[in-house]
């Protein structure tokens, strides 16, 4: 089974990545590009078979290593 | 904007002022305060803010000597190295909200003290830190070393100052809350330094850097949150450096210095907006009118309130000269920072806020800061833990085994996994540091055949077992490295960090620290000219080991005499010198 | 000899670079800002500099790949305008494609920063002709992203046609067959991680730098 | 009208993070991951209007700045 986790600045945090991104596309003309986000997405590889105990398994690792819920959230997806 | 709230004993609760408190604010305006006026007065007579439990303290220590150009009272301590070069540093605290994001929580705090330093018109020339972890085996302690080495290394080297030392203890009572102190060096010519009163008045008032955000706003925004409907998007965040806007906004400012547009200027810190505001209007006796809706913003909506507290990075507050608007605005914007003007100073020595056709707040500035609750806390002496004789100490059995027992214990092995992640050699004048395990960092003034030597030290555990004597200690070791690489040691800085100041053992271990150091700052004529104070690091009411962590600077006047590690050759003769 | 320095707004190795290149020189380069459209006619030799460009968000060196003096320096260095990049500056380098290969995150994912030995892979560049053969010096890195990468055939032919400049003695970042510099095709284009301009000054640390320095002023 | 860009390192480029976070994972006692990969997501708001012209544009940034090609694979997701 494969999880993505998507991890993202929650609302209000700074993003000066995005900042910086959404400007370069100006710079370079491309001037449809109101505002940028960067966020991350994290592919795991899991030998679990059961999807909601492996959902619930991804969250713990969210919380405990991969997130940091101060400033950012997540979401999870499973696939086969 | 929608209607404030009335203050009631809940808001001005949450608000950690105390009933006193808010009578003698009831006592000064003569009505009620708003909301906005009650979290303004609620930052600035904040513990970080007022020092009221420290001040009376903190007025004992030696803070003037001959080289002395600006001691404690300014954004950092101001000391002469002749030449008309002036050395500008300065060490201060984040430790909760490096306990909370280890990573952002260092960062911001590099961040914040090399403002302090520039702000004054140096350019930060050297970097060194003090970390106090807990256990190497307790669960969070290896997130959180890994966290705050990376922030400091990331926000230090992408500005481009070397992190040349620091120290790095381990021990339990820091499991709850960790300490991150930074310490910044800064290089400026005595006849250009700049402060913070903002003279004059009907002078401009500029907002530099970056825009304003919901950073960072404390529990306060609980009060505020109940006139909002979408409290979950305005939850108070963490404050997030970005090390480039740092580096541009060091690199504008030292362009703008250059010129004589700048009557006052001071960064915008904790309570940002607020205590930068007052802090200059109060120095410079004026008052301030602000227009918010001016305030370059990150968000929508922000409310005054909201902007007022916003601890936001990277911005500065400065009094411009008049018919010097344009130079600024070209400097800042060829750096392509925010920049707006936002308010005048005015003679009415009030803090006037306007905010979409209203005045949201209206307050004598002066009580702010006269009126600080200033308290004499009570203290007990810690009694000094019985001396420990040689005698009473049994000889070990097994000198190897005892020999790699001290060299395994954290706070003795290398810390190179650690500095090896700081840039020590940009700006290529760093001499010695971290690298060579000497006792101070030496790093040269640019151009010259001179350098300055620095050194931050504290043993805790002295200092717990008998404040004075370990406070004192602190400073002597300082000047004892100092004075090991050959320099003559000249002033020192400091970051007191302490538990929980109403309970009397506590400041007990806080007095009996100061007094110590105190004693030997005027023994070695080594006065202390800059500083900050952290209190209640404790969790469940145990408090961390008392760390006053001291910053040392010392001067080698010429580079063709001084002496570091290196250099020892097989046969040479080992000499040990005093008791 | 006229050298310049590009100053991007993050540059922080500029003034180091500078001050190497006018130790040997014996004269100021000139410093080109980033929102200069042109290299001035008279530049015998432009160095980019270390540090973060553009505060190095998304990539080190995407951003400044990008900027319009960038676009410049591609073309004179097209036209064969010695060029040499050092820690940013070769990642800007390899963004821009002038030269090959990528710079990834160190294999510890941690920032390095200590003196590094150098084996002078190949001594018959314009970059390293006043050392010797396989000699070995010592540069100082300071890097996030050092860790050389690219593709097997590129490898290959770099290594054929003698434009591995430096090897690592201690590979500190991970780097693909110990890389730590490499020339172009034509030979004007140098980048390495390793910091040369902070090897000129005994007191600082060493001069093993000052070989290089020297070897391109002598190749002018 | 908002663009997801995913970006990936090919495969056969090292992924120490990747490495990195499985080995945390492990570590915490997650034995059931395999294998971890990290990638980036840059959310980019556009003022564009056609569908097709923004998704030939977001290519466009992605081959200008966004993805480094020698490293980098990505994969554009468009939305209103
Ligand atoms: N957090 C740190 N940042 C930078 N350098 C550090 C840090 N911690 C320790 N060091 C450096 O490591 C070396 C050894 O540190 P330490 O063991 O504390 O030495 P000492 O006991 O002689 O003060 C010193 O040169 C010091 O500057």
């Amino acid at each position: 089974m494969k999880a993505l986790v998507y991890i993202g600045l929650k609302p209000g945090v700074l993003d000066p990545q995005g900042r910086a991104i959404a400007r370069s596309l100006n710079d370079l003309g491309f001037d449809e590009v109101n505002n940028a986000f960067q966020g991350k997405v994290i592919e795991l590889d899991l030998s679990s078979e059961d999807k909601t105990e492996a959902k619930a398994q991804v969250e713990k690792m969210c919380e405990k290593l991969l997130a940091n819920t101060v400033i950012e959230s997540y979401r999870i997806e499973l696939r086969d | 904007m929608a209607k404030l709230p009335d203050i009631t004993p809940e808001i001005v609760a949450e608000h950690g002022l105390s009933e006193d408190e808010y009578k003698i604010i009831l006592k000064r305006l003569g009505r009620e305060p708003n909301l906005n006026e009650l979290g303004i007065f609620s930052v600035m007579w904040s513990e970080h803010c007022s020092y009221k439990s420290s001040r009376r303290h903190l007025g004992k220590f030696l803070t003037t000597g001959d080289r002395v150009i600006q001691g404690p009272g300014e954004n950092a301590g101001v000391i002469d190295i002749d030449d008309g070069d002036a050395i500008i540093f300065k060490m201060e605290s984040h430790n909760h909200p490096s306990y909370i994001e280890p990573y952002q929580g260092a960062a911001t705090g590099v961040g914040g003290i090399m403002r302090d330093v520039f702000t004054m018109g140096a350019r930060p020339i050297a970097l060194m830190n003090a970390l106090r972890f807990g256990e190497p085996t307790h669960p969070k302690t290896k997130t959180l070393v890994n966290g705050v080495v990376a922030g400091i290394g990331g926000y230090g080297n992408c500005v481009g100052v070397p992190t040349v030392g620091g120290e790095t203890n381990f021990h339990k009572g820091y499991n709850g809350n960790i300490l991150v102190n930074a310490m910044c060096v800064g290089l400026a010519r005595t006849d250009n330094v700049f402060y913070s009163a903002a003279k004059g008045v009907g002078n401009p008032i500029f907002y530099v850097g970056s825009k304003t955000g919901r950073d960072g706003i404390h529990g306060a925004t609980m009060a505020s949150a109940e006139f909002d409907d979408e409290s979950d998007e305005k939850r108070p965040t963490v404050q997030v450096g970005d090390p480039f806007k740092e580096k541009l906004l060091i690199e504008a400012c030292l362009e703008l210095m250059a010129t004589d547009a700048i009557i006052a200027i001071q960064d915008m810190g904790a309570a940002g907006l607020t205590s930068s505001s007052i802090e200059m209007a109060d120095k410079g006796g004026v008052g301030i009118d602000l227009d918010l809706d001016k305030v370059p913003q990150r968000e929508e909506g922000m409310t005054p309130y909201e902007m007022m507290l916003s601890e936001s990075q990277e911005r500065m507050l400065m009094v411009i000269q008049p018919g010097k608007e344009q130079l600024a605005f070209d400097v800042f914007e060829k750096w392509e920072l925010d920049v707006a003007k936002i308010g005048v100073t005015t003679d009415t020595g009030n803090l006037v806020l306007n905010h979409k056709g209203k005045v949201v707040c209206d307050i004598p500035i002066s009580p702010l800061a006269d009126d600080a609750p200033n308290y004499d806390r009570p203290h007990v002496k810690t009694e000094p833990r019985p001396v420990l004789t040689a005698e009473e100490i049994h000889e070990t059995q097994d000198y190897n085994d005892a020999l790699v027992k001290i060299i395994q214990s954290p706070d003795i092995a290398s810390k190179r996994w650690i500095w090896e992640q700081y840039d020590r050699h940009v700006m290529t004048d760093t001499i010695d540091s971290s690298q060579s395990g000497g006792d101070a960092a030496i790093v040269r003034i640019h151009g010259t055949n001179k350098a300055v030597a620095i050194t931050t030290d504290c043993t805790p555990r002295y200092v717990q077992a008998d404040p004075y004597e370990g406070g004192k200690q602190c400073v002597a070791e300082t000047w004892r490295n100092l004075s090991c690489v050959g320099a003559d040691p000249i002033a020192i800085t400091d970051c007191l960090n302490f538990g929980n100041p109403e309970r009397p053992e506590i400041m007990g271990q806080f007095v009996g620290a100061i007094d110590g150091m105190n004693e030997a700052c005027r023994a070695f004529a080594y006065p202390v000219v800059s500083g900050n104070v952290s209190l209640y690091n404790e969790t469940n009411g145990e408090a961390i080991p008392p760390t006053p962590a001291v910053g040392g600077v010392g001067l080698i006047p010429n580079l063709d005499f001084f002496k570091t590690l290196k250099g020892a050759k097989d046969g040479d003769t080992l000499i040990l010198i005093g008791e | 000899m006229q050298t310049a320095v590009i100053v991007f707004p993050a540059s922080n190795c500029d003034r180091d670079a500078a001050t190497a290149l006018e130790k040997v020189t014996g004269k100021a380069p000139k410093m080109i800002w980033h929102r200069d459209s042109e290299i001035p006619a008279d530049v015998d030799f432009v160095c980019i500099p270390g540090g973060f460009s553009y505060g190095d968000y998304l990539r080190s060196g995407a951003m400044a790949s990008c900027s319009p003096i960038v676009a410049d320096l591609v073309e004179k260095a097209n036209k064969g305008l010695p060029v040499a990049g050092f820690c940013n500056g070769f990642q800007i380098l390899t963004e821009t494609g002038l030269l090959p290969g990528a710079l990834m995150r160190n294999k510890n994912l941690k920032f390095v920063c200590r003196p590094e030995r150098l084996v002078v892979n190949n001594a018959n560049t314009r970059f390293t002709s006043q050392y010797e053969a396989k000699s070995i010096v010592t540069y100082p890195v300071a890097h996030h992203d050092g860790s050389y990468f690219a593709d097997d055939a590129t490898l290959n032919k770099l290594e054929k046609e003698g434009r591995v400049v430096f090897r690592y003695a201690d590979n500190p970042n991970g780097s693909m067959r110990d890389i730590a510099g490499i020339v172009n095709e034509a030979g004007n284009v140098f980048g390495m991680m390793p910091h040369p301009e902070r090897a000129v000054d005994e007191l600082h640390g060493g001069t093993d730098g000052l070989g290089l320095f020297k070897s391109i002023i002598e190749s002018i």
